[in-house]
């Protein structure tokens, strides 16, 4: 029988170590997956490459993963916060490396990836800096980049209802990069609001299917986005 | 060259974004970058339908709650709380991306710092090395809206112009800006180059020629 | 106001002209444009190009198409039906063309278009008939070809709720490739079982939102699939 | 070749299914190709929880609906109405091959003209110029999945072997074969070329290497 539910943090992230690549869903405040991340801080982890739309900017266990010096790379697209200077000043430093990837380009590496498309055209950074050095090609009249799908080892998410095979559904804005990072990891783990019934949630509104679930973790937070 | 120029009393930011929104069609779904662009929603007349996307995954934002209304699950790309338009609809970042990619908005309006008269921008990075370069969604709301319209002060601080002949900031995409909407005037991108098409109250063709760094055609 | 509907099938047709490409919703007998298909059917076109995954085979107003010679070539994946051997006929004497593509690559191509992603490469039909003379390179160790985004004029899809954006949700294995060509044609035409209000559909629910819907006919056609 | 060899019982096609079933582990996503390999979902034994896939966007797929408990909205890939079970999922067709081309499903179930000592697939076509040909899902099933198992007669109507040196028929996937189930045998694909892993019962080595085209490995 399968049965995605596991029965703590400790045991959703389980195997994941040093050097290890981890996409975190999540966009701004909403989505994230707040509890898996703080367990992650505290496993005292080194290496990491962390994969995810605000991946420099600091905020609860992001920032002491940051501090703690877990973090040797991030992929992102806006790396900065309002409220926090904490990767700028790792990067200033050369302590942390970046790799800048404009927000669409990271977000469809990462469907192509989940979708069995090694690499792709776009005309979206082609010309520019973030272009350089990439193979380019002109197809119909406009200069294109080449991009390669982006995989990892861990995707961490929240979702709002989960079921023992790992379906899910999301809440509003809370959906973001999180089903497409499900597909793209090797190992995903999820944190859900809500622990359903198999079938309790509707087949026309899952929105990740269980196949590309590996670990469910239900963390109550009650209803609000943090 | 201020030093050199007639002073003249420029749009505020709220004028700027206003100005902006009364050129937006009836029906146009558009994405409006963070910062001095958001404003423009504020100003659509009442009489049109202007469909707002936000690129976290929202088409049909509505206007900022009340904070005794705020839904925490609903916020825009800029991070704030909004609220959904009876018709809005969720999508996930890639299909999000996609909608922008693919060509579907009628519009982006965006910050910057340089607009070249071939339509280049350049509006993600100071080419400065110290600092962490951020990007976000610019160069793909850039590449792929049908039209992309820049919100942005004409000059520097310094007095510079900021529409030029080639930008010298690093390029967020090339030749795809259509119109330029500044504290003085509103420029058209064309094959000939800058095209003045309105300019604030009492500013004048020469006013904004000698703030340009690049020929205005009329 | 945006208001998408349209009083009935001609008004949802108008323009439709001869040498079009029009994509069709659908897969077998559920998820099907048909009034909109007969209606087409009614308008004595020529030298059409039909683009679906069943574009070959014969139903309702798609019989009358091929009969009257009105499609000159047809895309799809499998151009075969258990109850009509029509194009088959018309394809052995040489009436019709057909491009054959594998199923996935098929959708991906309407995909792409939809995303902006004008070219992609891709493992399925590398080394195949199906992938002669298209380029080819190994990515990862892997043989692939390149495949290039699918467009077409006009699309035709059946959806279940539509408002007056557009918005369209779909009914269970209706949904198909209805969503993914709504966004690959330059004018997407949808017929609907029910007519909702504005905020009808949950914003969580909407699957093709209606940026990509031009013109919604009302048809209601009952409960049933076909 | 036939009228040389032995007479032998060979498995009936539901013998064929449910052998293929009777390996199915626990907890696999698989998809079914249309005709033979559609038989295997009725042989999962009951205590094991398989999940299937249909192309046309259902994860989760049930056994056939009685006549009076049909859905005329469910329907598989082969356009028969099916049911879906408690945890069912419905997806876009490009999310349903975004699922069999990324590698996510464990198993396919293809049938099959011919497989090669590699692992080459020949399923599509006969290469009959005449006749329209079709693909269907095949060549991304056949790439896509981490398995792929095929379903067919061990010999053609005529006595030649299916499992071949290299196929005479046009392929549909190169190497990407794992395993073969035919109406007298398991044949796995490894790098040494078939290996024999069981015969259908009273079929020995010597019987299925006589109706095979290539070297069988034990």
């Amino acid at each position: 029988m399968i049965n995605r539910f596991v029965p703590d943090l400790a045991a959703a992230l389980a195997g994941v170590s040093d050097g290890a690549s981890i996409m975190l869903g999540g966009f701004g405040q909403v989505g994230q997956p707040v509890a898996l991340l703080e367990a992650l801080a505290d496993m005292g982890l080194r290496d990491l490459t962390i994969i995810a739309n605000n991946a420099g900017a600091a905020f609860g266990g992001m920032t002491r993963l940051l501090e703690t010096g877990a973090v040797g790379k991030v992929v992102c697209s806006y790396p900065r916060s309002s409220d926090s200077t904490l990767f700028q000043e790792l990067y200033a430093k050369g302590r942390i490396k970046l790799e800048l990837t404009p927000q669409g380009t990271l977000v469809e590496r990462m469907r192509a990836a989940g979708a069995g498309i090694p690499a792709f055209f776009t005309p979206t950074a082609a010309g520019t800096l973030l272009g350089a050095g990439k193979e380019t090609r002109e197809i119909n009249g406009r200069l294109c980049v080449l991009e390669e799908a982006l995989f990892a080892d861990y995707a961490l998410l929240e979702a709002w209802e989960a079921d023992r095979w790992g379906n899910l559904s999301y809440k509003l804005s809370g959906r973001n990069f999180n089903p497409v990072m499900a597909a793209a990891a090797k190992i995903t783990i999820a944190q859900c609001r809500h622990k359903v019934e198999l079938g309790g949630i509707d087949p026309d509104d899952v929105i990740t299917p269980g196949i590309y679930v590996d670990r469910v973790v239900h963390v109550p937070e009650g209803e609000t986005a943090v | 060259m201020s030093a050199t120029l007639n002073p003249i009393k420029t749009y505020t930011r709220e004028q700027m974004a206003a100005r902006a929104a009364m050129d937006i069609p009836d029906g146009w779904f558009a994405n409006l970058g963070i910062g001095l662009p958001t404003l423009v929603s504020d100003y659509v007349p009442a009489e049109r339908e202007v469909i707002f996307q936000s690129e976290n995954g929202i088409l049909g934002v509505g206007p900022k709650p009340a904070p005794a209304d705020v839904n925490p699950w609903v916020i825009n790309a800029g991070k704030a709380y909004v609220t959904l338009l009876p018709g809005a609809s969720i999508m996930n970042s890639a299909e999000s991306f996609a909608m922008i990619r693919g060509g579907h908005l009628d519009l982006a309006v965006l910050g910057g710092y340089e607009v070249s008269q071939t339509g280049d921008l350049a509006n993600w990075s100071t080419g400065d090395n110290e600092q962490a370069p951020a990007v976000g969604g610019a160069m793909d709301l850039g590449a792929g809206a049908k039209q992309v319209w820049v919100l942005m002060e004409h000059v520097t601080k310094s007095g510079q112009p900021r529409l030029v002949d080639t930008c010298s900031y690093p390029l967020t995409t090339i030749g795809s800006v259509t119109r330029v909407y500044t504290n003085i005037a509103v420029v058209e991108i064309t094959p000939r180059g800058f095209l003045l098409l309105d300019t604030a109250p009492g500013v004048s063709f020469e006013d904004v020629q000698a703030r340009t760094g690049a020929k205005l055609h009329r």
